[in-house]
Parts: C-alpha cells; structure tokens; sequence
C-alpha cells in the first residue's frame, strides 16, 4: 500500500434510501489493524453503510473523514468493495476478468496467476466465468483486491456462499491485510473469527420518513 | 418567511392552499373577459377572415408549450444542481401539462392550417419542430412513470430536460436551414411585423389566462404528488414495520 | 491512460464475443436497405436519389438497437460500481465504452455502406460522400445513444424507451448528415458546409454525451 | 355572431381546446381526491410517517418470528 | 390451460406496466415516421410512395427493440428454470409470451399506424392495406423474433451464427408485407397474391418460432 | 400432496458441464420424511446435483427413479426448487408475483395469503416486490414452495441472506413439508437443524476431460 491510512471515522452519518431513513446519526471509527465489524437484522442498514463508504451513496447529513492516506484521491479511491455481485463477465476468461480489474485500478501489487493461486483457483485460468461454481465466482471476485492494494477494505458477508476451507483462507487473507496496517469493514450475520474487531450493530431499521 | 421556507413540502401544501382560490378566481375572470373580446370586440383579419380567432387560443398554446419546457429546465437545474425536494415535483407535474398544451398547439395549428394552407399538415421547421418538441414531453412522461422511485426519476428525467434544452434551439436553427433546400418555408406571416392593437389586446389577454390556468393546474398536480409520495413513504413504512 | 486502455480492450472483446448486439445491427442494417426497395418500386432514379437518406435512417436505427445495453450490463453485475470506484473519471469511462461500442458496432455500418449503396444504385461520388458521412456522423448517434442507454440503466425492458428518448435528439445530425451526403448530388449547395455543422456536432455530441451520461450513471446507483 | 364560411375549425379548434383542458383539470381533480382518500386511509390504518409517529414505528418489532401471530386482521 | 392464462395475464401486466408499454411503441412509431422526412425531404409524394416500408420497417425495429428480452429476463432471475419444471409445454408457454408480447406491443401499432400513415400523406387505400398487411404480419415478426431473443439467451461463443440465420427469417415476411401494401398503389399486381403468401408465412412463423425458440430454451439452463 | 413420493434414487448418475466432468458414478437415495443434505467444497457439484434432479440438465449416465408419484408427471414435475435466484417481478405485486407461480403450478394448496401469512409477510401483500428487502425477497420466494404443494423439495443453500429468526421459520416449515411425508434435498456448507438427516457427500471438484 503506497500510502496507509490510519483511520477511517463516521460523524453523524445520515441517509435516505427510497424516501426512507436509513441510517440515522451514525458514527463510527475503523483503524488500522482491526477490523470493524458491522452486525444487524436483515435490513438494517449494513450494505447501506458499506455503500457510503464506497462512495456509491451519498448522506443527506454528516461527514466521512480519513486520517492518513493520498490527499489527491477520494476515500472510495482508498477502497476497495467486495459485495454480493461479482463484476463477472461470462465471456471472458478468469485470468481475463481478473487482468482487467487489475489493470483498471491502476498500480499493479502482484501478478494474476500469484492471486488466482492464493484464492485456489489457479487451475481454473482459461476457463470462462461462466463455467464457474458459486463459490468460485464469489473466490474470483476476491482475488480483485489481490491485485491492486487498496487500504481499505469493505466486506459484504464475505463468507457467504463459501465452503470451510475457502472461508478460513479467505480470513488468513484478510489477516494478513490488518497485519500489513489495513483497515477492514465488514458486514455480517455470521461470527467472523477476525482476529482484532471492533463491533458496530445497526439497530432495527429506522423506520420514517425522509426529512 | 423567507422564500426557503417553501422548500418545505408541509409549507407548501399551507402556501398552495392560501393562493388556490385567488388564481381560480383570476384565471377565471380573464378568460371571461379575453373570450369576450375574441367573440364580440376584435376584428376579422382582411385576409384571413374569422379564421384569426383560432390565432386567440393557437399562439397562446404556441408560446405556454414552450414555457412550459424552460419551467421543466429549471426545476431540471433545481434538482441536480440545488437538491431542491421541490423541483422534481414541479417538473414532474409541468409534463403532462406540457403536453396538453403542445398538443393543442399541434391541433390547432392544423385546424387552421386547413382552411389557411390547404392542408392538415406539412414537414415545415416550425412545424416539426414542435412535434419534436411533443415527443421530448411525451419521451419524459414514459421516463418518469417508467422508474419507480421518484428520486432517481427525478434525476434521469433532469438530466433529459437538460439535453434537450440544449437541443431546442438546435432543432429550430436546423430546420429553417433544411427547409430552404427543398422548398419555400410556407410560414404564415402576420400582415406587416406587428399586429393591430385590436387584435393584440385580446391576445395577450388570453395568453395571460392560459398562463394564469397553467400555473393554476400545476399547483394542483404538485399538491396531487407531494400527497402521493407520501403515501409512497407510508407504504414502505408499513412495508418494513411487518416484518 | 492504461485504465482506459484495458477498459477498451475489454469492450472490445465482449462486443466482439457477444456479438448479438453488434451483429443484430449490421444485419438490421441490410434489411433496411433490402426492404426500402420494395416498397419505392423498381424506380433506379428514385433509389439513388433516397439512397444516402436511407443509409442515414438505417444506421441511425441499427445504432439504437445494439445501445441499450452498454451500461446495463455493468450495472447489473456489479461493475459499475467498482468503475464509480476507480480513480478514472466517469466521463472519460463512458467515452471509451463508446469509441468501443462504435468501433465494434458502428465502424463495421461505416464499411458495410458502400456495398449497400450499390444496392441502392447510387454514384460512386455520392457513395464516397454518404460513407463519409456516415464516419464522421455514426460516433455522434452513439454518443447521443448513451445519454439515452444512461437514463434506462435500472430498467429492464428498456429498449423501446431508450430509442424514443434519443431519437428526438439525433434529429440536427440527421439533418446535416443528409444534406451533406446529398449536397453532393445535387450540387445546389457545397459539401463542406453542412459536413462542418456535421462534423461539429460531432465534437459536440462527444463532449455532451459522456457527461449527461455519466450524470445519469452517477445518479442511477442511489 | 357570424364565423363565416370556416366555422367548423373555428368551433372544432375552440372545442377541442376546451375538451383537453376540461380533461386536464378532471384528472388533476379527481387524482387529487383518489390520493387523499388513500392517505386518509393509511392514516386510519394507524400507518404515521416518521415525524408523527417515530416511537410507534419502532415498537412494531422486527422478525419475522412476530408475525407468526396471525396479523392477516390488519393486513388490508 | 389456467397455467397458460395466468402467463398471459402476467406478460400483458410486465408489458403494459414499463413506462405504459402499449403507448411506447406506437410513440416510437411516430417517432420513426417523423425521423424519415428529416432524412428524405419533406417531399409529400415521395413521402407518399416509401410510406408502406417505412411503417413496416419501423414495426420490425419496434418489435425487435422490445422482443429481445423476452427470455432473457425470465432467465436471469430464475424464472426460466421454473417454467421448465412447470406443467405446461415448453412450446405453448413460447406461443402465449409472444401472443401476449404483441398484443402489448404490436397490437398498438397497427393501430396507430393509420394515422402515421396520414402524417406520410398516404392515400385511403393505401393506408388500409398497409394497416392489414401489419395486422397480418406483425405476429409474424414477432414470433421470427422470439427465435432471435431464445438464442440470444443461450448464445455462448460458438452460437454467433444462428443469430445471423434469424433476422435474414424476418426478410421474407418484410417483402411481401411491403409487396402487397404497395401493390395497391401501383395497381401492377394483384393485391392478394403477396397477401396470401404473407399469411402464410404468418401462419408458417407462428409454428416454426414456438417449436425453435423452445428448443433453444431448454438448452439454455446447462 | 396429490401422490405423495416414497423415494427418490440416483443410480450412477454421471454428468458433464462444460466439457468436463462434474458429477461421476453418483448413487444416492432419499427418502420421503427425511432430509438429504447434500455438502462438499465449492464447485463439488451440490448446485449441479440439484438442477439435474430438477430437470434441467441431463446426465449423460445413470438413473433417476422415484417410486410412488404420479405416473403422468415427470420427475421434475414433483419437485420444487429454491435457488439463489427468486423469480420475481419488480413491477408486480406481491401478490401477483406469488398468485402467478401458484397458478402457473396448477393445483393450488391454500391461498396466498396463507403462505404469506407462513413466511410473515401478508401484511406486504399488495406491495410492488421492488420495496422488499433482500430476506424478505428470499422469504417471498420460498412462499412459493407454500401454494403449491409438489413433494419433493430442492434447496440450494436455503438460509443464505437470511437473517437468525427467518432461518428458524424456514427450518420450521421444512420441518413440517417432512412430517407430512414430503422430501428434501438441500444443498449447504452451513450445519443445518433439521431433524431426521441424511448425508451426501460430494468430493472435491473433479478436475478432468470428459470421458
Ligand atoms: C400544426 C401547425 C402549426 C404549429 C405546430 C404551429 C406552431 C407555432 C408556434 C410554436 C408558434 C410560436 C412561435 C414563437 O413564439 O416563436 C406559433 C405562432 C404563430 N402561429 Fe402557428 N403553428 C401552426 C400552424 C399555424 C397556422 C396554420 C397559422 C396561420 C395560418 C399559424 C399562425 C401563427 C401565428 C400568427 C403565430 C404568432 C406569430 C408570432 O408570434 O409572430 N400557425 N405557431
Ligand atoms: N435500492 C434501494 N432503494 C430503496 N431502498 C433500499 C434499497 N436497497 C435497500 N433499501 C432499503 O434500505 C434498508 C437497508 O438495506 P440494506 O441492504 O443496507 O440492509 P442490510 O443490513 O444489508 O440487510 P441484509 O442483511 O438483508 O443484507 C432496507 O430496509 C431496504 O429495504
Ligand atoms: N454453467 C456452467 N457451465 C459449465 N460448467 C459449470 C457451469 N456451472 C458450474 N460449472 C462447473 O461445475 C462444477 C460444479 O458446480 P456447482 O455449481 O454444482 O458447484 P457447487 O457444489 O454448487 O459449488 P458452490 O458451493 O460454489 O455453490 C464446478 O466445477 C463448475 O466449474
Ligand atoms: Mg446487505
Ligand atoms: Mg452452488
């Protein structure tokens, strides 16, 4: 990572989502080497909040604010965001898919196939996307945040569609980002034996509404 | 109360209220006395004869279909540029309005045009122009009621209004200058650059009430569709307090 | 740069891959031109005098047939999202997505043409100047297009409404992209008049497109 | 008052006006009541928007293990 | 039979309720119809005579526009899967899609297509045969389509060529749509001749499309 | 249940995707009142095994028997199936979405308002299915299985997105489709609860040419 950011901090987070409040006030801070771990009943607001930190939403009140990091970039530009969808193309090759997103990222940290290797799928390089399981896809999408560094993390239910061994790789992985001074958020119903977390639960979803 | 304060939809709907029954009032006492001045006070044109009174409601049309487009605009600038929550409300409910009134332009125009010109329609600048400019009304409304939730209509449909701000002119200019290729623009010119104040008077008489009846109608679809959103929020309130 | 070099490279393949879209419009396109025949009757002189306007009218309507998933298809699966997260503008991602749609799609219209204006029994000079036309004129109707593919993003049937929110806006490259394939034929009025107004509608659309579009996307993921 | 010999555009262009316009206002009218109704009768279904009813919303519960109580009753 | 019912009524509902359906396309008709005097001169006699194959190219282009999602929306949300698993023959589900997909779509056209025609200055008679001529031939496009939005579903790499066998499909029903609608201007041929054939071809699509768009489909899961 | 199904067998069941072999000599048998769950890493062929018992791909080798059923039908016309995706329509209600499935199903076994009251969504029911949440979207989907009873049940990774309480009413109600003499076959990597469980193995991805 060129340029480490040391904490990532939420003040006063609001937003509307379809006239609806979603997230009311909330404020939160990740630092570096632990993980924030994001917790709440379905709707709750996780993927929501992980989509601000991504920059894909935008709050209607409060401010998101870095500590550290390369002034000339944007937060999202320190982010990378692993959700439920994959940015898969069926047509292209999984070396293919993974060597564009690289690629368009910008300043490569590692070759393709030293990704695909870490995530297990090293023998799967020419096959097209589209032959892939469930949780080969969800294991391709991963290896993306392989390949160019990025500081900071956003999870979304990371394990899910994995089997055990890909998930305890999956959380080696991330171990070994938080070791290196990474920050993580992650969003999850399941317990996730992360090392170092930090617990942030989003109450039931709030009901009302848009101002 | 200063002029922000009507951003809030609650004072609106108050404010709407309060000045509802003075437009009505007023729309209606102008078209009494513009209808009026139409039928029993302005001339027939020598040219033209009686055939001028449809010029009383055509022009006035004419002009509130494209007034009506710069509304939508800058409610469109409003929206993406200002975050106004109540500009997307008015260039939501200026559409259909919109239309209307473009339409009637069309029709009008046609029904004049027969006697006049000797035919319902012709491929002229001005002319197309406006079917163009119908198209982009009906084009919005099909967007608008095609995204299902209002904010991210409000926003294509913005973004949509701008482009085709910019365009208007270009389809005028264009036009005039594509006409002149093939055949003599048949463009109906008033006898001498100005007209009669006889005639005049009870125009901007009745472009006045068509105005005064546009913003009437407006006002009433906004009341109409800020309820609806709510009802909308409700819905989802709901929605989400039964699980 | 090699952003948007790689995202091009891409483009390109799965235009290519894919082809339904980009085949759909060149065969689209034939048709067109098979058809119209039929229906002027077996008059020459008539064909060859419509021939460039028909051209014009096929690309215009081929190009609307293959837009309407150059976003979707990333919104759908996510990667519009990591595009929004890349350091690349969006206007300068949407403009490559563009020049790669047209070049997997609009270019082969572009070469197909002379061909075709054979069909329609056209001069070779009047061929030369449609084809010109035409190259200059189809990255306008694309860039145009996606404004259009930009605003029905969400929307999954949405084909029909992308065209009627973009057709009335390529009417003035229409317009001048006739009248300068057909100035030629006639004489009355030089070429490079109208082929300026073309070509400057051309930059025009280059600039407008990519940045109502990336507007549109922008707003599309809330 | 005499329309002479092109009466029936001036009447049809008139009537036509009027029809357009009457059916404008008609719809804007009766869209207004439709709307007003249903909200009034959200509101009587004790549905409240956020600056009504904020603590209500949130005593309502969540799971769906709550609605294992038929709540059909009030479900129309 | 209920089951098929059902499907129609949902069809019907899915279509009408993006952005009032049936209304788009006849306004992307009208859009076309005023898209080709930009083009061709606002000549009222030429307009006249190219009129039939305008209308008829602008259906083919609408019915693609809105068809080519027919499936594949079905597919990417899982739907497919549980209609193959149902009851009724793959066949008749195709059949009753495409019925419902042209009473939403095609339907109106021909419908609005009268008045287009008065826009094109076509003559009484001649608009009357045009307007039977869509009647007729308009399902058969649609269904000709269904084939083309089936294989767009299963297309994988290889698949490419039997995407370019489809629309050359739709070649034959355009020309003899166009044939006997012109007939009646140009009175050197007999109206039912082209007609006759046309309903055939109706009638040979309206097999031929269900029975190839379902095998297509079948595949389409593995 | 019209003709309830004692069991349902796969004999060597052998099957190619892609051009390579996914399942190979397969043999299971499940029967009616007890849960087949099938596990194994990712790309082992879980999802496949279902899709091929639900018809929609074909084996190249082996057999599938069911005894008991409706001779008229096939087999795929017994089962349902519940996979990642959900088959609905944004535009429709929800409602609409659900009366369509039971009527396209034929026979119906109960209202629509039942299954919804059962997966806690009847208060929903006139709502446009774009408002739903992702579990509720899940559960919408799984009310399917409700309208029209078919006997045997496939369920690929059921619980997935759903959050604690949801999952326990899913398991609740799979509970009683066994009790009432229904079959199951789900596919998962999590433990789940059920109460009588048979258990399929799938080994690790075969990766190879197909014979
Ligand atoms: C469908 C046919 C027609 C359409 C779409 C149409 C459209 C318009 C428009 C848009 C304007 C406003 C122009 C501006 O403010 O710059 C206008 C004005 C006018 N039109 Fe028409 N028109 C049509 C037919 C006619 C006919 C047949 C006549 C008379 C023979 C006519 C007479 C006028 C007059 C006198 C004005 C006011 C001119 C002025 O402001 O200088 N129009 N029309
Ligand atoms: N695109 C959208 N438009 C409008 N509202 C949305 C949208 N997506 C989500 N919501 C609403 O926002 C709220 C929070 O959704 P979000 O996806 O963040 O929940 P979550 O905590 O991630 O739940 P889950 O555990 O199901 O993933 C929900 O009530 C949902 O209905
Ligand atoms: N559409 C397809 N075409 C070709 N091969 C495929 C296709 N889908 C899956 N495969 C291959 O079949 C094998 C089994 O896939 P399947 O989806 O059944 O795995 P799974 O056990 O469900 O895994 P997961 O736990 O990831 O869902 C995988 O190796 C995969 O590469
Ligand atoms: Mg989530
Ligand atoms: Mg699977």
């Amino acid at each position: 990572m060129a340029s480490p950011v040391s904490s990532l901090e939420g003040r006063t987070l609001t937003l509307d989502r379809g006239g609806r409040r979603v997230l009311a006030d909330l404020s939160f801070r990740a630092v570096a080497g632990r993980a924030l771990v994001v917790t709440g009943a379905n709707g709750a607001g996780k993927s929501t909040l992980l989509r601000l930190i991504a920059g894909l939403l935008r709050p209607v009140a409060g401010d998101l604010v870095i500590e550290g990091g390369d002034p000339d970039l944007t937060i999202a530009q320190h982010c990378h965001y692993f959700g439920h969808q994959d940015a898969l193309k069926n047509q292209l090759s999984v070396a293919e898919n993974l060597a564009f997103w690289r690629d368009f990222f910008g300043v490569a940290d590692g070759t393709v196939l030293d990704a695909l290797d870490r995530v297990g799928l090293a023998r799967l390089i020419d096959l097209p996307a589209a032959y892939l399981s469930a949780g080969q896809r969800r294991r391709l999408a991963f290896a993306r945040l392989l390949v160019t560094r990025r500081p900071i993390w956003l999870l979304d239910e990371p394990t899910s569609a994995l089997d055990a061994a890909s998930e305890a790789r999956l959380l080696e992985i991330v171990g070994e980002h938080l070791d290196a001074g990474g920050l993580v958020v992650a969003a999850t119903h399941l317990d996730l034996p992360f090392a170092r977390i930090d617990g942030l639960r989003l109450g039931p979803a709030i009901v009302g509404e848009a101002a | 109360m200063r002029l922000i304060d009507y951003a809030n939809p609650t004072r609106f709907l108050g404010l709407v209220a309060k000045i509802l029954p003075w437009l009505a009032g007023a729309t209606i006492v102008t078209f009494a006395v513009g209808l009026w001045l139409v039928f029993f006070r302005a001339p027939a044109d020598y040219q033209q004869g009686e055939t001028v009174k449809i010029m009383y409601i055509h022009v006035p049309f004419a002009w509130l279909s494209m007034f009506c487009y710069m509304t939508m605009a800058a409610s469109a600038l409003g929206t993406l540029v200002w975050r106004h929550p109540l500009a997307d409300v008015s260039a939501k409910c200026a559409a259909p309005i919109g239309a209307a009134f473009t339409f009637l332009a069309l029709a009008t125009g046609s029904l004049w045009g027969k006697p006049m010109w000797g035919t319902w329609w012709v491929w002229d600048a001005r002319l197309t122009s406006v079917l163009v400019l119908f198209i982009m009304y009906l084009g919005l409304i099909a967007l608008q009621e095609t995204i299902e939730d209002p904010l991210r209509a409000a926003k294509a449909s913005a973004v949509l209004t701008l482009v085709g701000v910019v365009n208007i002119p270009i389809i005028k200019f264009s036009v005039d200058w594509w006409n002149t290729l093939h055949q003599p623009a048949s463009v109906f010119r008033m006898g001498g650059s100005t007209i009669d104040a006889s005639m005049l008077v009870p125009l901007l008489i009745m472009a006045v009430a068509f105005s005064l009846l546009f913003v009437w109608i407006h006002l009433m679809a906004m009341r109409n569709e800020i309820i609806r959103r709510r009802i909308r929020t409700m819905r989802m309130i709901e929605a989400a307090g039964a699980e | 740069m090699n952003a948007l070099l790689a995202l091009f490279a891409r483009e390109w393949k799965l235009a290519v891959r894919v082809g339904g879209g980009a085949l759909m419009g060149a065969l689209f396109f034939l048709i067109v031109v098979t058809v119209v025949p039929f229906g002027v009757g077996p008059d020459l002189n008539l064909l060859s005098r419509i021939g460039p306007a028909i051209l014009w009218i096929g690309a215009l309507l081929a190009t609307l047939l293959s837009l309407d998933r150059l976003f979707q298809v990333d919104r759908d699966d996510g990667g519009l999202d990591l595009i929004l997260m890349g350091e690349s503008p969006l206007e300068l991602v949407v403009l490559v997505k563009c020049l790669a749609h047209w070049a997997a799609t609009g270019l082969p219209l572009v070469i197909a043409s002379p061909l075709l204006a054979i069909f329609m029994n056209m001069e070779p000079i009047a061929i030369g100047a449609t084809t010109l036309t035409l190259l200059v004129g189809t990255p306008a109707l694309t860039f145009t297009g996606a404004i259009g593919a930009a605003l029905t993003v969400t929307l999954k049937r949405g084909g029909l409404l992308l065209a009627i929110l973009v057709l009335p806006l390529t009417v003035p490259v229409m317009i001048f992209g006739v009248s300068s394939a057909t100035a030629v034929l006639y004489g009355g009025m030089p070429f490079t008049t109208p082929f300026a107004i073309l070509a400057a509608l051309g930059l025009f659309a280059m600039v407008l497109g990519p940045v109502a579009a990336a507007a549109a996307l922008r707003h599309a993921g809330e | 008052m005499d329309l002479g010999n092109h009466a029936g555009f001036i009447l049809a262009s008139y009537g036509l006006s009027i029809l357009v316009v009457v059916g404008l206002f008609a719809w804007v009218v009766l869209d207004g009541r439709a709307q007003r109704r249903r909200l009034a009768e959200l509101e009587a279904r004790g549905v409240h928007r956020r600056s009504q009813g904020q603590s209500q919303s949130q005593s309502q519960g969540m799971g769906m293990s709550r609605s294992a109580q038929p709540t059909t009753g009030d479900a129309r």
